[in-house]
């Protein structure tokens, strides 16, 4: 089944991407994991519906170009290209990555799952997805990495909003695409912001602020 | 006492008149025993009327640094020492005033006398007198609660908060009891302690360092100064009143009643006499161990009387 | 329902963004905060009567908290021209236009009768409130905005996929769209428990994070702090309030499927810790702000410690809903104020604020006092019905938590206050121009009148409609004293 | 109770003239404060002397369902504790006219304030519900703190206004609790009589030990103290006077309602009571012994005298729980009337002391001396209140004091000696402990010679600082020689602290007042007569003060305060722990040496102050939670997330 290919294949970037130190290349994986999911809902056997097209144009579209574009646009200006010296180092995350993936099966087992549907893998997956982007977030010093870490949680939603694409479309769409567009768009300023205010993008020095 | 209205009006009459004019003759009394215990003649048994009747007569002087406090105190010790001298029964069953809590009117009596004392000692400015004031309050501090728990241990007795009753009708339980006679050690520590004898004091000084009540009165002299010696002497006899007062047997009429409180307090005065020769003065310090020795046997009697 | 609500701030934050002249902006904003309340005032006479299949409508949960929304943004709305004048350095068109979309936000978010539309609106007044954040321009507020975004959003994120946990919850159960919160809770038997659960749990989370539940809070002091006092006042009192009802409207569906005990053990458990959390971080607190900020962490503990405990105290922590917003507007603004006239928000640097800004000074003291629960001040009413219903229900360690932490937090809260507020101004310290006056202050007095009034009295069909919406997040049986004296009065016949 | 309400009224808006107009207003607050008293005295007398006929008038405020009903009712209670609220609120308006004159400042704001917080004590002790009691409770305690607060300038005055607000609020928090516990037990937030059997049950107990700190804070009773003698000492002392005189009574009040609530007291309550007393008390009168600040000195023993009321109330509950009714009217009534007495005397002993801070500018015994000459009114004005206070007949202080030793007394019949003897023992430590006290302070302020300059050139106060100090003695003066004026008042609030369906025997047939003013005539006849005949002729010689030999004595070789108290603080030492500093002299040719003791207060300074630091040392060293790192944080939201579904799932 093509499904549960691409969601094998969303889950094995979410190792790519903890795996990854370069920020140029994890903002690559990020935008084949978006097209990877921009492509699942036409594979879920529910026709060629006008909500189904949308959101997989949509979806390809914004998470396949648009975001990766305002992500590069962002990294050109300050010629940043790797992550060094993450909060966790890169076989921890690996590890932790793999174990988080663990837990969301366990997880997984113990909800229920409507009978009949092809959503065997959704959930494990979408777990998955949502604790390596957490993963990337917590580990990761670059501002941009940690955007990125915020695409790859969004996109653990997304899988699981799939389940409900069929049945419920009204809600999925309305939820989904205001996140994507809005929230990215916005983050998108505040990094612009963030390297013209401290010309780089590490958020140590986003540290300031404590007691 | 009601059946015979006039042997009673007698009787508070002659209260009065003991009150008024018998208590100079203690201190001669004790000065005249220790007088014969040193082998020396001594002074008159009526001595203290004689030195009251010339200080009358004499001229006061009055330190600059004084106020109106300063006559108050010997007014106020006497004033108390009277109206308390009407709460105690000295020959008769019933005190001239007697009504239930009395008993700590009593005391507070005392208490005021010995505020307006040492409100007058202070009033001179002098750190003698003031030596002497603060030694005053610390150890009377200490013999308070022994007189309060001595009442304790007789109001437990006797079902009475009268001293006439606690005094006088000391109950079968009590009498020549155990506890009676903690009560009365204890007692008579205060005794000592309140009027200032040996071993607490020592009343012949003026100018030791070590003294209590005769540094507060240095500055006095004339009538106030009468006043303070008639106050001592008034507090002797009150006292004693209260000291002798659980023992006396109170069962014959009442003129031989009056007559054995008369010869118990010839019988306490000679005992102090006797007492103040054979016994040196304390050193000040080892004072509030002997008062607490007080406190402990007052404390006790009460504790014994549960048993 | 009322588009009116929405739409008015909304069309009129696009007009402030538009024009140029800053006088007709402030005109605006004042305006639309008043037609927006009488707007409100108006539409509650109708929470009774929402149609079943409304999308959108006030009902008496929505209604009470668009009507807190609405007062505090008109006392905001009337702070802002004076303070707006003396920022005459920033740019005024971004930040009406914030308010005022927030405005219709919140609007929207109160009418809300279905979790997606309910969480667009809570989406989007992060969004709407992010550049008020960022008002100062400097790198403090950069931060603070940056984290305020980043852990906010993902909040969102999280309650995104709680939503969409319940939703497929009632999709197992057969539940067809629209998902309204009204057939949610109709047809609650069907719904699938641990999808509800899980639902649950990540709405918890999520909107917990935008209430400022610790220990997901910690975005809240550095964006508090960082903001002029009339933004703290807003995000304080309006965007925490929002996303409080959203998780409310969450719990009702849960505890209508009979999963209350299990809500209710995770809301007190929120709520003790978020009080705790509050407690150490006051102790010792030389900035102001941020003791304000962590005042606000407790006081969103002491809600859903009320919902938790349930039944009269779930209605008063409705009522602390209107009580700590009004409270936390006099104390934000007049913080701004004392921060603008020392130039600082720091301890050693402030002091004898009752000397340099009187009005401002005592306002703060009052502030201070009314939060922490003194009488007649409203949040009075409310912690002494959440203690004594948790105290009188069973929940005896909790109550007594309660209390202890409440004086402990007054104990670290009152240091930081006092050496504020009294003794001499530091002779060192640079006096700026600032000074009270009336249109620095007059909003203030009067919000902390309202607090008085709410203290003492309160008009009958609040009261009514109060009461309905504690019904509606599990508050039903009328359990104080004081709800029976009044049902035995009521029978009486009323001898006022 | 419309006379009540209208004293309540004019009482709080006494303090508005001054806001309002040019002048100063401070006589007219003083008047309207006077007002005020006159119109609740008279209301009070109506109830207490029972020409009031339905005896309980209950007013019931404007409710809400959240409010619920406010009631508020003129009761024997409340009539008993408005007379020393309105008599001393209006003294110190009076006092303050020439005390905290224009010149001070904020003089019009302490107007304002002391006008609501008598308003606040005069509704507080009326009300009979939880709320409006919560209202009044708390109004009383932040106008006082904003009073106290009123030389902020001062850090020590913060300080002291800082402990007291925290002791305060802890104190309502705790009283939050217990009314809850109660309305939990009743089914009402008006106060009514608690159902029987339930003050022996647990919730009974929580009850009363969250009653008994709740009170307690307000009313000092050691170990809960620490917060009065720097509050009373930073506040201008016609303040003191108020907070003092009643303010501090409000705890008192508490203690009293709650005795009135329960018909069945466990025996242990009043067990409780007296020795909280009795510690209380020695306590509180050996840590003033050892002060050198005259209006810390004063507020010690303000602890004390709630040490010896509180030693009443426990003999009385004593007394109620085992069925004693004498007992009962004996505590109860003694603990009552000293709660009048300490606030007319201690009233008038802190206007006294403000007089002299007034004229000297300086609370330090150390520095004063010789005032009696200079100031010879204020003088006898304070002698009048340490006379009082010391408990020495005829004044009011020994009639109190007198009853309660009646109860301890009769107690001592009882299977339960234990507690009366307790109460006798420290009643006589305390009287003479008292008495050193005030001998020392009077002593030392008013007698010898002036030890500074300051000192030396003090000059009486005016007259409107005098005339209040004159109506306090007076009215203490008044119900020492009168004591039998108070008889009826007292049935009539003790009629309400009786158990169920029991009826008290009258005070007087318990305890013979009349006997009192009675032997008051020849005590005072024999000191007029004696008086007479012993006072300085005209010719009499004045001198020096004999300095036995040394010729060349200074005021500064005056007997200090603190080598006054040294003996009894030294004999205590082991309770007391004072602070020594300066050595021994040594050698036969010494060089000057310095040499200082201090009395720390056991709570604050050695269990309170370092207690409080540690725990926000220990809190400091969770700041790390927050080191602003964003990952950090994310990684909170994370880690809650996990725990909470594992938590589901498990």
């Amino acid at each position: 089944m093509i499904h549960d290919i691409l969601i094998t294949l969303t889950v094995l970037t979410n190792f790519t991407l903890v795996a990854t130190s370069r920020v140029n290349k994890s903002i690559q994986v990020a935008a084949f994991q978006g097209v990877l999911l921009g492509l699942l809902p036409l594979t879920l056997g529910l026709g060629f519906h006008i909500h189904i097209l949308l959101m997989a144009v949509a979806a390809v579209v914004v998470k396949g170009w648009f975001i990766p574009f305002l992500l590069r646009r962002a990294l050109a200006k300050v010629h940043i290209h790797r992550e060094v010296h993450p909060y966790i180092g890169y076989t921890v995350s690996l590890m932790l990555c793999a174990l988080g993936t663990g837990m969301s099966i366990v997880l997984a087992h113990n909800l229920p799952l409507k009978p009949g549907g092809p959503f065997a893998l959704f959930v494990p997956a979408a777990l998955a997805t949502l604790f390596t982007g957490f993963l990337l977030l917590v580990s990761r010093r670059k501002a941009i990495t940690q955007v990125v870490g915020y695409l790859v949680l969004e996109n653990g939603i997304y899988l699981f909003g799939l389940m409900l694409i069929g049945d419920m479309p009204l809600l999925v769409e309305t939820g989904i695409l205001l996140d994507l567009f809005v929230g990215i768009f916005v983050m998108g300023i505040v990094i612009n912001h963030i390297s013209v205010a401290f010309d780089s993008m590490d958020t140590r020095q986003l540290a300031e602020l404590k007691d | 006492m009601s059946e015979f209205p006039f042997v009673h009006s007698l009787q508070v009459l002659l209260h009065i008149l003991t009150a008024l004019l018998l208590s100079p003759l203690i201190p001669g009394l004790i000065n005249k025993v220790k007088a014969l215990m040193a082998g020396r003649v001594g002074p008159p048994v009526f001595q203290l009327y004689y030195d009251l009747a010339k200080l009358s007569q004499k001229q006061a002087v009055f330190s600059r640094t004084t106020t109106w406090i300063f006559l108050a105190g010997p007014v106020g010790t006497v004033a108390a020492g009277l109206v308390a001298a009407m709460l105690v029964p000295f020959g008769q069953d019933h005190a001239p005033m007697h009504f239930q809590g009395d008993v700590i009117l009593f005391a507070y009596l005392f208490g005021l006398a010995r505020f307006l004392t040492v409100l007058s000692a202070l009033d001179t400015g002098s750190s003698f007198e003031g030596m002497g004031a603060a030694r005053e309050v610390t150890f009377a501090a200490l013999a308070e609660p022994a007189l309060f728990l001595g009442f304790a241990a007789l109001a437990k007795s006797t079902g009475s908060l009268s001293l006439s009753t606690m005094l006088a009708h000391t109950g079968p339980l009590f009498r020549f009891s155990g506890p009676l006679v903690l009560v009365l050690a204890g007692w008579a520590i205060v005794y000592m302690a309140e009027n200032s004898r040996i071993p607490v004091d020592d009343p012949n000084t003026h100018l030791e360092l070590t003294m209590i009540h005769e540094v507060m009165v240095l500055d006095h002299s004339g009538r106030p100064f009468a006043l303070v010696l008639y106050g001592a002497s008034l507090k002797l006899l009150v006292l004693g009143a209260l000291l002798v007062g659980p023992i006396l047997p109170r069962n014959a009429g009442p003129l031989l009643n009056w007559l054995e409180f008369y010869l118990a307090l010839v019988f306490l005065a000679v005992v102090v006499g006797f007492a103040e020769s054979v016994m040196a003065r304390f050193r000040m310090t080892k004072v509030p161990q002997f008062l607490v020795a007080g406190v402990l046997a007052t404390a006790f009697a009460f504790l014994l009387m549960l048993v | 329902m009322s588009w009116y609500l929405i739409v008015l701030p909304l069309i009129a934050a696009g007009v402030a963004f538009a024009i140029s002249s800053p006088t007709w902006r402030v005109r605006i904003l004042a305006t639309t905060a008043i037609l927006h309340l009488v707007g409100v005032l108006a539409a509650l006479g109708g929470w009774g009567m929402l149609p079943a299949g409304a999308w959108l409508g006030l009902d008496a949960l929505g209604g009470w908290v668009l009507l807190v929304i609405s007062v505090l943004f008109l006392v905001c709305a009337l702070y802002a021209p004076a303070y707006l004048a003396l920022r005459p350095d920033r740019d005024g068109r971004i930040f009406t236009g914030s308010l005022l979309s927030f405005l219709g936000l919140a609007s929207l978010l109160a009418q809300s009768q279905h979790p997606g539309i309910t969480w667009v609106a809570i989406e989007t007044t992060t969004l709407a409130t992010a550049p008020l954040i960022y008002f100062n321009h400097n790198r403090h507020s950069l931060e603070a905005t940056w984290k305020y975004l980043l852990i906010g959003s993902v909040g969102i994120a999280l309650a995104l996929l709680g939503t969409l946990f319940i939703a497929y919850a009632a999709n197992m159960g057969g539940v067809e769209e629209p998902l309204l919160y009204g057939r949610l809770m109709r047809d609650s038997a069907l719904l699938s428990r641990p999808w509800l659960r899980a639902g649950f749990v990540l709405t918890l989370v999520g909107y917990g994070t935008k209430m400022g539940l610790a220990p997901m809070h910690t975005w809240k002091p550095d964006a508090y702090g960082e903001t002029p006092g009339i933004v703290g006042a807003l995000l304080a009192g309006g965007v925490t309030s929002c996303a409080f009802l959203a998780l409310l409207r969450i719990y009702a569906v849960v505890a209508a499927a009979g999963e209350a005990p299990f809500a209710r053990e995770l809301l007190v458990g929120f709520g003790l810790l978020s009080m705790t959390w509050a407690m150490v971080f006051m102790v010792r607190q030389l900035d102001f702000k941020r003791l304000l900020a962590y005042s606000s962490v407790e006081h969103m503990g002491i809600l859903v410690l009320g919902i938790g405990i349930g039944g009269n105290a779930a209605k008063f922590a409705l009522f602390h809903l209107a009580a700590n917003a009004l409270v936390k507007s006099v104390l934000f603004l007049s913080a701004g104020n004392i921060h603008r006239s020392y130039a600082s928000k720091q301890l050693p640097f402030v002091t004898g604020a009752i000397r340099r800004t009187p009005v401002s000074g005592w306002l703060f003291l009052l502030g201070f006092l009314a939060i922490t629960g003194t009488p007649p001040f409203a949040p009075f009413i409310s912690e002494f019905n959440i203690a004594y219903t948790a105290l009188t229900t069973g929940h005896l360690w909790v109550g007594t938590a309660f209390l202890v932490l409440l004086g402990a937090i007054f104990l670290g809260m009152s240091d930081t206050v006092i050496k504020m507020v009294f003794g001499t101004p530091s002779a060192e310290r640079v006096r700026t121009p600032y000074k009270d006056t009336f249109a620095t202050t007059a909003p203030m007095i009067a919000a902390l009148a309202l607090v008085l009034v709410m203290g003492l009295w309160m008009p009958r069909p609040l009261q009514v409609m109060l009461q309905s919406a504690a019904v509606m997040v599990g508050g039903s049986d009328p359990a104080s004293p004081s709800e029976r004296e009044h049902a035995r009065r009521a029978i009486d016949g009323g001898q006022r | 109770m419309s006379l009540y309400l209208l004293a309540i009224l004019v009482a709080a808006l006494s303090g508005v003239p001054g806001l309002v107009t040019q002048k100063s207003g401070a006589k007219e607050a003083a008047a309207l404060m006077s007002t005020s008293a006159l119109l609740g005295i008279l209301a009070s007398a109506w109830v207490l002397f029972g020409a009031s006929e339905s005896g309980n008038s209950i007013l019931m405020l404007p409710a809400t369902a959240l409010i619920s009903w406010g009631l508020v009712s003129f009761d024997p209670i409340a009539a008993f504790f408005l007379v020393p609220v309105l008599l001393l609120s209006a003294t110190a308006s009076i006092y303050g006219i020439g005390y905290w004159g224009d010149h001070q400042s904020g003089a019009r704001q302490v107007r304002f304030f002391l006008g609501l917080l008598a308003a606040f004590l005069a509704l507080l002790v009326g009300a009979t519900h939880a709320f409006v009691f919560l209202l009044a409770w708390e109004g009383m305690a932040l106008m006082a703190f904003v009073l106290v607060m009123t030389e902020d300038r001062e850090p020590e005055t913060r300080r002291a206004a800082w402990i007291y607000l925290v002791c305060t609020h802890t104190g309502t928090l705790l009283l939050i609790g217990a009314f809850a516990v109660m309305a939990g037990a009743t089914g009402s937030f008006a106060f009514s009589e608690l159902p029987q059997g339930f003050a022996s049950s647990g919730r009974g107990t929580a009850m009363f030990v969250l009653f008994l700190v709740g009170f307690g804070f307000k009313a000092g009773v050691l170990p809960l103290h620490f917060w009065l003698p720097s509050a009373h000492a930073a506040a201008p002392s016609h303040v003191s006077s108020v907070m003092s005189g009643v303010l501090i009574k409000m705890g008192i009040l508490g203690f009293v309602r709650l005795v009135s609530w329960v018909p069945d007291p466990p025996g242990w309550w009043g067990g409780t009571l007296v020795a909280l007393g009795a510690i209380s008390g020695i306590m509180g009168v050996a840590l003033a012994l050892g002060q050198h600040d005259l209006k810390r000195l004063l507020a010690y023993h303000s602890i004390e005298n709630i040490g010896i009321i509180l030693l009443g109330i426990g003999l009385g509950l004593i007394g109620k729980s085992t069925g004693q009714p004498a007992l009962q009217v004996l505590g109860f009534a003694g603990a009552l009337l000293h709660v009048l007495n300490h606030s007319l005397f201690k009233g008038l002993l802190f206007l006294a002391a403000g007089s002299v801070v007034h004229a000297t500018g300086t609370r330090d015994l150390e520095r004063m001396g010789g005032l009696g000459r200079l100031m010879p009114k204020t003088a006898a004005a304070f002698l009048v209140g340490a006379w009082a206070i010391c408990g020495l007949p005829p004044l009011n202080g020994f009639v109190s004091e007198w009853l309660i030793y009646l109860a301890a007394f009769r107690g001592l019949a009882l299977s339960r000696w234990g507690f009366p003897l307790i109460t006798l023992g420290a009643l006589a430590v305390i009287g003479a402990l008292a008495l050193a006290c005030f001998a020392k302070a009077y002593g030392v302020v008013f007698q010898g010679q002036p030890r500074s300059d300051q000192a030396a050139q003090a000059a009486e106060s005016p007259s409107t600082m005098l005339v209040p100090m004159g109506i306090l003695a007076l009215a203490c003066a008044a119900i020492g020689l009168a004591p039998v004026l108070s008889a009826a008042p007292l049935d009539h609030v003790l009629s309400m602290l009786a158990g169920n369906g029991q009826h008290l025997p009258t005070l007087g047939s318990l305890a013979g007042l009349p006997w009192l003013s009675f032997l008051a005539i020849p005590l005072l006849l024999l000191g007029f007569i004696l008086w007479k005949w012993a006072a300085p002729k005209p010719y009499a010689k004045e001198q020096p003060t004999w300095g036995c030999g040394y010729t060349a004595p200074n005021a500064r070789m005056q007997y200090t305060a603190s080598s006054f108290a040294d003996g009894l603080v030294q004999g205590m030492s082991w309770v007391l722990w004072p602070k020594v500093l300066g050595g021994r002299v040594r050698g036969f040719f010494p060089f000057p040496r310095r040499f200082e003791s201090h009395l720390l207060d056991p709570v604050l300074d050695r269990i309170a102050d370092p207690g409080l630091r540690g725990t926000a040392f220990l809190l400091s060293g969770l700041r790390f939670l927050q080191a602003g790192h964003l990952s950090i944080y994310l990684a909170y939201v994370l880690l809650t997330l996990l725990m909470l579904l594992v938590w589901m799932v498990v």
